[in-house]
């Protein structure tokens, strides 16, 4: 049996039903009801989402490739509403559909002391759907709209607290960064168009060996290769949903949202749609070498220079975010080396122990009555074992021990960084490399700050304040409430809470060990994927790969490993049996400390730039251009210049007679002194004639 | 004497007359002596007219301008009580200007028409003569043919001019009293007398009190 | 009927307004009931459009053609192809909210302004289906009067000065207009249109002429740098007579340059294409980074309307470049499409932009950015409605401001990598300005006490943005039955981008 | 004896005297009205001329409708001159700017 349009539809459609009944009758359904109309569609989906996948790897389905209706139609080019999905898209589908549904289940929890409680369920849904819409889209054009519209539910979200100045601060640039990104994808959505005709995913691909040796004239005289401009150009889209350097500003701000958005968007899905783009057109960058190469470069910087500003973070969010933003990176090399089904495999396997770390977080934050800043946490193990041995486990796969299944993709991204000869790879393979120990430096400094060492926090037994009071506003609570001093004792989460938490476990421990085999090393993802032989290093390394067990224990001989191992030893000294030591080398380092603590003081110059200049500039335009040369000069100008010229000559109309007269007759003596001057003789010589 | 040299003499004579009364027209000092040397003016005009030959504008210009127009200014300037010498502000101030833009224009003027060329244009035959009537007729003849209608646009005009001097000069005075006979006819008497009727009179029975006379 | 189908939709609102004006300032509400009644009846009228209009036969249909000024050659003369029926639709549907906007926020003379709004409906109307060079010239000098009362009466503090600088900007540039029309009827003795496009001129002729139409085409839009006139405008204005300007007015200044320039003057067309599409970018940008820094929301979203334009005449000079110097027909029917999906788009972005803001004036008696703040807390759903007009100014695909500027974007690069490039950086400096709006408006905490006390949107308010906002995602999310009706119209537009006429 | 520029001449000086009166009489409407008649007159004086000395009964005629107009212009002009004395007790030309720009 095959994939009918009606499934693909259900699956589309049940996120955006549940976001509407949550979003206009929620008054009606109550808050039960808008999250169960919500968590229903999104069951709907994911059940329907496992079955595709169960359809196309044991059920023999055929990739499924239709439209479902014209968009619009001019001339021979035809822009449609199509859906395309083979094992790359039923992948994410599968991914995003089980990790919104544990991050819906997790809200309840989560949010449910919140007055915007259904407005929330109803984001989530419509960014579920979005979702579908991108990763299920079959051509350029729909690929947009649910680039955009993640991009949309990602802005209302993160603005989400709407009354936080920072949230709506961070929305905002989250917005406009991406926007950056956009640009250029629009750009190279046009040039795909231009150059290919067509917007069509498989017709696109089909023609795509016929951009060799094309060009684009950009400047007289210089002329780009055609794959290249189109490939760079949408690699920019991504660099801004997949927050790569330097469109990468907006994503740690963007832990301004909730927290089960974070674990969504933020970690599991929003930000993967750059790698999950640019492996769906594996086919283009492929053609060009120059564009890889750009993208291996990127995602290596990210990778290693994000990572090091997560060590010097304190809020216990910014940590996943900027590791998140490292791992983002680490993909992207992945794709740089031609590697696609690594960087969409370390997308699985994030998703699941990033959406884990994210959640983890989130229950922590609970716990600590919303304190965020892990300088007052510590010993929280025995407060809550669940949130602590999970984290762990995510923590572990993220760091890429053996058997997580962490270990499995990254592993492969490194291995694959070693064997590619592309330029620049070996600054990449360094980049990787040290990223490694980066990674084990601020997951295990994280970890060892939360959950072990003694308590930095206190109790107050408070009285007669109820606990939801508190959380009425808990987004202010940052300003009021002295840091490290808790109402109460921190506990356990619900199990709406914890639940997710193990059930994202699960695959962040197993996933890895079970799938490294068909998925990376197996050709699994088909013709969804293409690599040229002469790029395809994940086929070498498959020629080494003796089953997931052998890959693991050969892991534990290699240098990744021990980097891991070396940050383990140093953060455990560091945190577990010497804390005084981190501020010492805090001091000792100071200039890097600081350089890290500034962020490269990247958004400074960014502020400065492109925010208060662009505003500078507006106001140079407005008040130059518009005010200054059009309206007073030009337009306001001329009115004066009139009102000056009637001034000077209404003074002729003296209203006297013997004014008016004097000019009649001055006027008749220049007259006839004109004649006599001018004229061809006197009048009179007409009469000598007659 | 030679007839045509008796004319030029009186071309002259009355030329020199016209000229000089001109100038007296624009200097004199008396407004009213003004309008006399204006009339002086048209009447020896008009003489040099009747050395044209046209007997009728010659008799015109004094009926109508000396007879009619001429007494209008000296009945305006008669009933105006104007101050002589202010109006003569400014007479010595303007008398260069004026003398130059006259004198810039007479040069002018001669050099245009071509006073040599004119020269040579001696008067012929008085074309009334020549066509057999006098020159009333001649006028006439063409008046009431070819230039009817202007003809008689010129006497609606001159209607309209007394139409409008009279509109102009009326005036309603507020403290004028009229006597209005229609008003007067159609009084209704009800309007007029009021009839009262009034209950009988009671005499009122308050007789004075005399005041009390203090007794010392 | 169906005979004088374009009549009647001319006619019935200018004589509906006469019952409307007898209603007098004494009956309000009769003079509103009735105002939107023959609204309405002109919207069901509109429809018949649709009917009669064969969008695949293309042309000129429903044709009316009777002699009008005998000496002159001059016809009133009315057909209507693909997109004057597009465009008359879109009149007639503003037509109506613009009415229900009205209801009770205008109380001074409402009758006045009801009947106003209605002949300017009709002017509209009829400037959109005129196919005579002198109606259409009439009609469009007409459509100032209203304007210039509905602004100059129910204005705001300004309104003097600003209703002098429309009408005189305007009527600057239409003079223009005549004389190129006179010149034009020298020539061919006749202000037909398909006449005049018919008429061989030489290349000097025709840049006289085309500079003419420009100067008055490119004040109406506006073109930069003649759009000072529309901020002030807006300003002023009352928000039923914004939304008319900006939703409907502007296009009469596209739509000329599609019916004049375009048929009559292709050969400096395409002389100073290159003149027009610097234009229109600097539109884009120039005016993107003026937009941002604005104070007023009505003026920002006054400026955000020319860069907005600016993709109309960029899509339509577009199309010249690619015809004339690539042959490409397709690349330059999808330009000139994307330019007549842009305009009907901006009529309901905008007009919605302008209803909101309204709503919020309503309340607050300012539109000062910095007195708000936080009005989602007390507006909620005023603020979705707000959210979905602000991203659909910003082209957020799935809402009709994407449409436009894709396509015009897509075929932009076809012609020239850097007009794309500079085409895209709206999607920058457009999300900017717009969502900063929002950020300072809508969100945040609440600051201002007045704010606090404002009143969500009532049902008459909800009516009008809901209208609006089914119309933007509407044609975002199936812009095909426009692209269709607007076809082969456009189809023949961009065939007569390649005769040339010398 | 006595040729067309005779007359020509004369009525060219009655004009220029006529100009120089408008002149020098800045003040005195009455000497103004005065001094117009006597450019009409030398008009009239050139009409009248050329009439007799081209045979041409038009020239006479003219002259007829001049004079015609010319008393109408007078007596509207007195009259008009008898309302502003009355209205503002002065025919002083330097008081009346009423029309001044």
């Amino acid at each position: 049996m095959g994939l009918s349009t009606s499934i693909l539809l259900t699956i589309a459609l049940a996120p955006l039903v549940g976001c509407v009944l949550a979003g206009f009758l929620g008054k009606f359904l109550g808050r039960a009801g808008s999250h169960s109309v919500t968590i229903l569609g999104v069951a709907i989906s994911c059940a329907l989402s496992f079955y595709v996948l169960y359809q196309l790897t044991l059920g023999g389905a055929e990739t499924y490739n239709q439209n479902i209706y014209t968009w619009f139609q001019i001339g021979h080019f035809n822009a449609s509403v199509g859906f395309l999905v083979d094992r790359l898209t039923a992948m994410m589908l599968v991914v995003v559909s089980f990790v919104s549904l544990l991050v819906h289940v997790y809200t309840i929890g989560y949010m449910a002391d919140d007055d915007g409680y259904k407005r929330f369920f109803s984001y989530i849904s419509l960014f579920t759907f979005s979702m579908f819409m991108l990763v299920m889209s079959n051509n350029f054009m729909q690929l947009f709209f649910g680039w955009e519209a993640v991009g949309l539910v990602s802005y209302l979200l993160i603005g989400f607290w709407y009354k936080r100045p920072t949230a709506i601060f961070a929305n905002l640039k989250a917005f406009l960064v991406n926007r950056v990104g956009d640009f250029g994808f629009l750009l190279g959505i046009a040039a795909v168009l231009y150059f290919l005709g067509t917007l069509d995913y498989a017709t696109a691909f089909g023609s795509a060996p016929s951009l060799i040796g094309k060009t684009l004239q950009i400047t007289a005289g210089t002329q780009w290769d055609a794959a290249t401009v189109i490939c760079i150009c949408l690699f920019i889209g991504a660099m801004g949903k997949s927050a790569q350097v330097p469109l990468h500003v907006w994503l740690p701000d963007s832990m301004e949202g909730p927290t089960p958005i974070s674990a969504l968007i933020h970690a599991a899905t929003m930000v993967t749609a750059g790698i999950f783009m640019v492996a769906r057109m594996s086919p283009l960058f492929e053609l060009s070498q120059s564009a890889l190469s750009f993208v291996m470069v990127i995602g290596a910087t990210t990778a290693l220079f994000t990572g090091l500003i997560g060590i010097v973070q304190n809020d216990i969010k910014r940590v996943v975010a900027y590791s998140t933003l490292s791992q983002l990176g680490y993909m992207t090399v992945a794709l740089g080396v031609s590697a696609y089904s690594g960087a969409v495999y370390h997308l699985m396997t994030h998703a699941f122990f990033k959406a884990l770390l994210f959640l983890g977080a989130g229950s922590v934050i609970i716990a600590m009555h919303h304190e965020q800043d892990m300088r007052y946490m510590g010993g929280l193990r025995k407060y809550m074992p669940i949130t602590w041995i999970t984290m762990w486990i995510g923590s572990l796969a993220l760091c890429g021990v053996p058997f997580f299944s962490g270990f499995y993709s990254k592993d492969a991204i490194i291995e694959a960084v070693g064997e590619s000869h592309r330029w620049g790879s070996s600054y990449a393979y360094f980049c990787v490399m040290a990223g490694a120990l980066v990674t084990g430096l601020y997951t295990f400094r994280q970890m060892y700050l939360t959950f072990h060492g003694k308590e930095r926090f206190t109790v107050v037994a408070h009285h007669g304040h109820a606990h939801h009071d508190a959380h009425d506003d808990h987004h202010d609570d940052h300003g009021h409430h002295e840091p490290g001093v808790l109402e109460h004792a921190p506990k356990e989460s619900p199990w709406v809470v914890t639940l997710p938490l193990v059930l994202l476990a699960i695959p962040s421990l197993l996933v890895g060990f079970f799938t490294v085999g068909p998925m990376l090393f197996g050709n699994w993802f088909g013709s969804a994927i293409h690599v040229d032989e002469a790029n395809n290093v994940l086929a070498e390394l498959g020629q080494e790969f003796h089953g997931s067990l052998a890959m693991a224990l050969h892991g534990f001989t290699q240098l990744p490993f021990f980097l891991v191992l070396t940050a383990f030893a140093i953060t455990t000294y560091i945190y577990l049996f010497n804390p005084a030591m981190a501020d010492k080398i805090k001091s000792a380092l100071k200039p890097l400390w600081t350089v890290l603590d500034r962020k490269y003081w990247v958004d400074n110059v960014y502020f400065a730039v492109f925010a208060s200049g662009g505003v500078k500039l507006g106001r140079l335009f407005w008040k130059a251009g518009d005010t200054a040369v059009i309206d007073d000069t030009m337009v306001n100008g001329s009115v004066s210049l009139i009102h000056r010229i009637a001034a000077t000559t209404r003074r002729l109309q003296s209203g006297y007679l013997y004014h008016y007269a004097f000019a009649m007759i001055l006027g008749l003596i220049l007259l006839l002194g004109g004649y006599w001057f001018f004229g061809s003789g006197p009048i009179g010589s007409g009469l000598v004639g007659q | 004497m030679n007839p045509q040299l008796f004319q030029l003499i009186c071309f002259y004579a009355f030329g020199f007359v016209t000229v000089t009364a001109a100038l007296s027209v624009i200097t004199l000092r008396n407004t009213v002596h003004a309008v006399l040397a204006l009339v002086l003016t048209f009447f020896s005009a008009a003489c040099l007219w009747m050395l044209l030959d046209a007997e009728f504008l010659a008799l015109a210009l004094i009926v109508v301008y000396v007879g009619a127009v001429m007494v209008l200014f000296l009945f305006v300037v008669m009933m105006l009580d104007i101050d002589q010498e202010k109006m003569r502000e400014g007479f010595v101030k303007f008398l260069p200007v004026g003398l130059i833009v006259a004198a810039a224009m007479l040069v002018e003027m001669l050099g245009l028409i071509g006073v040599r060329a004119m020269h040579m244009q001696v008067m012929g035959a008085d074309p009334a003569a020549a066509a057999g009537t006098s020159n009333t007729a001649w006028l006439g003849h063409a008046l009431y043919t070819q230039y009817l209608l202007p003809f008689e646009v010129a006497a609606l005009i001159l209607t309209v001019g007394v139409v409008a001097a009279v509109a102009l000069t009326l005036r309603q005075r507020a403290d004028a009293r009229y006597e209005s006979a229609s008003q007067q006819v159609k009084v209704n008497p009800r309007d007029r007398v009021r009839l009262v009727k009034m209950a009988a009179e009671r005499p009122v029975d308050e007789s004075p009190v005399p005041p009390q006379e203090s007794k010392s | 009927m169906f005979n004088h189908l374009l009549s009647l939709l001319i006619w019935l609102p200018v004589a509906g307004a006469i019952p409307v004006l007898l209603a007098g300032s004494t009956r309000p509400n009769l003079a509103r009931w009735l105002a939107l009644l023959v609204a309405v009846l002109t919207f069901a009228v509109s429809l018949f459009l649709l009917v009669q209009y064969h969008p695949d036969a293309g042309g000129m249909q429903l044709t009316e053609n009777y002699l009008w000024i005998a000496s002159w050659g001059v016809h009133y003369s009315l057909a209507a192809d693909g997109i004057s029926v597009a465009l008359i639709l879109m009149t007639t549907f503003v037509g109506i909210l613009v009415i229900a906007g009205a209801w009770e926020v205008i109380q001074d003379k409402p009758h006045q302004y009801m009947a106003a709004m209605l002949m300017l409906e009709g002017l509209l109307i009829g400037v959109f289906c005129a196919t005579d060079a002198l109606l259409f010239y009439a009609l469009f000098e007409a459509i100032l009067i209203p304007m210039f009362i509905l602004i100059g009466i129910w204005g705001g503090p300004r309104r003097v000065y600003a209703t002098l600088k429309f009408f005189i900007y305007t009527f600057f540039g239409s003079v223009f207009m005549l004389i190129a029309l006179l010149y034009l009827y020298q020539k061919a003795h006749t202000f037909d249109l398909a006449t005049l496009a018919a008429l061989p001129l030489t290349l000097q002729e025709q840049t006289w002429i085309f500079f003419a139409f420009l100067i008055a085409f490119a004040i109406k839009v506006p073109m930069v740098p003649v759009h000072t006139w529309l901020p002030d405008a807006h300003v002023e204005a009352p928000t039923g007579g914004s939304v008319v300007l900006a939703a409907v007015m502007l296009k009469v200044g596209t739509y000329g340059m599609l019916r004049f320039i375009l048929p009559i003057v292709p050969d400096a067309g395409a002389h100073f294409a290159w003149l027009i599409i610097a234009m229109s970018l600097i539109a884009i940008v120039y005016i993107g980074y003026v937009a941002l820094v604005q104070e007023d929301m009505k003026k920002l979203v006054a400026y955000s309307s020319v860069a907005h334009m600016g993709f109309v005449t960029l899509g339509i000079f577009i199309a010249f470049l690619l015809v004339r110097e690539s042959g490409n027909t397709d690349m330059a029917l999808l330009g000139m499409q994307g330019a007549m999906v842009q305009m009907i788009s901006h009529g309901f972005v905008s007009g919605a932009m302008f209803t909101c803001i309204g709503v919020m004036y309503d309340r607050l008696h300012t539109r000062q950015i910095k007195d708000y703040g936080g009005v989602i807390n007390v507006m909620p759903w005023f603020g979705f409605f707000y959210v979905l007009f602000a991203m659909a100014n910003c082209g957020l695909p799935g809402t009709s401001g994407f449409v436009g500027e894709f396509m015009v974007i897509l075929a932009s690069f076809a012609a020239n990598p850097w007009i794309a490039l500079f085409a895209a950086f709206t999607l920058i400096i457009g999300a900017a300005y717009t969502l900063w709006l929002v950020k300072r408006v809508l969100w945040g905490d609440i600051t201002n006490p007045h704010v606090a006390e404002m009143k969500e949107i009532n049902g008459r308010e909800t009516f009008v943005l809901v209208s609006f906002a089914a119309a933007v995602l509407a044609l975002g999310i199936w812009p095909q039955p426009l692209v269709h009706l607007m076809d082969s119209s456009v189809s023949q537009l961009v065939q007569q981008l390649a005769i040339h006429k010398i | 004896m006595i040729t067309l520029s005779h007359y020509i001449v004369l009525g060219a000086v009655l004009f220029c005297i006529a100009v120089a009166g408008l002149f020098i009489n800045r003040k005195n409407v009455i000497v103004l009205l005065m001094s117009i008649e006597l450019m009409l007159l030398a008009v009239n004086m050139n009409f009248v001329a050329f009439s007799r000395f081209l045979g041409d009964v038009s020239g006479q005629v003219f002259v007829f409708f001049i004079l015609t107009v010319a008393a109408a212009e007078a007596a509207i002009g007195l009259a008009i001159l008898v309302l502003l004395f009355r209205n503002r007790s002065t025919i002083n030309i330097a008081d009346i700017d009423s029309m001044k720009g």
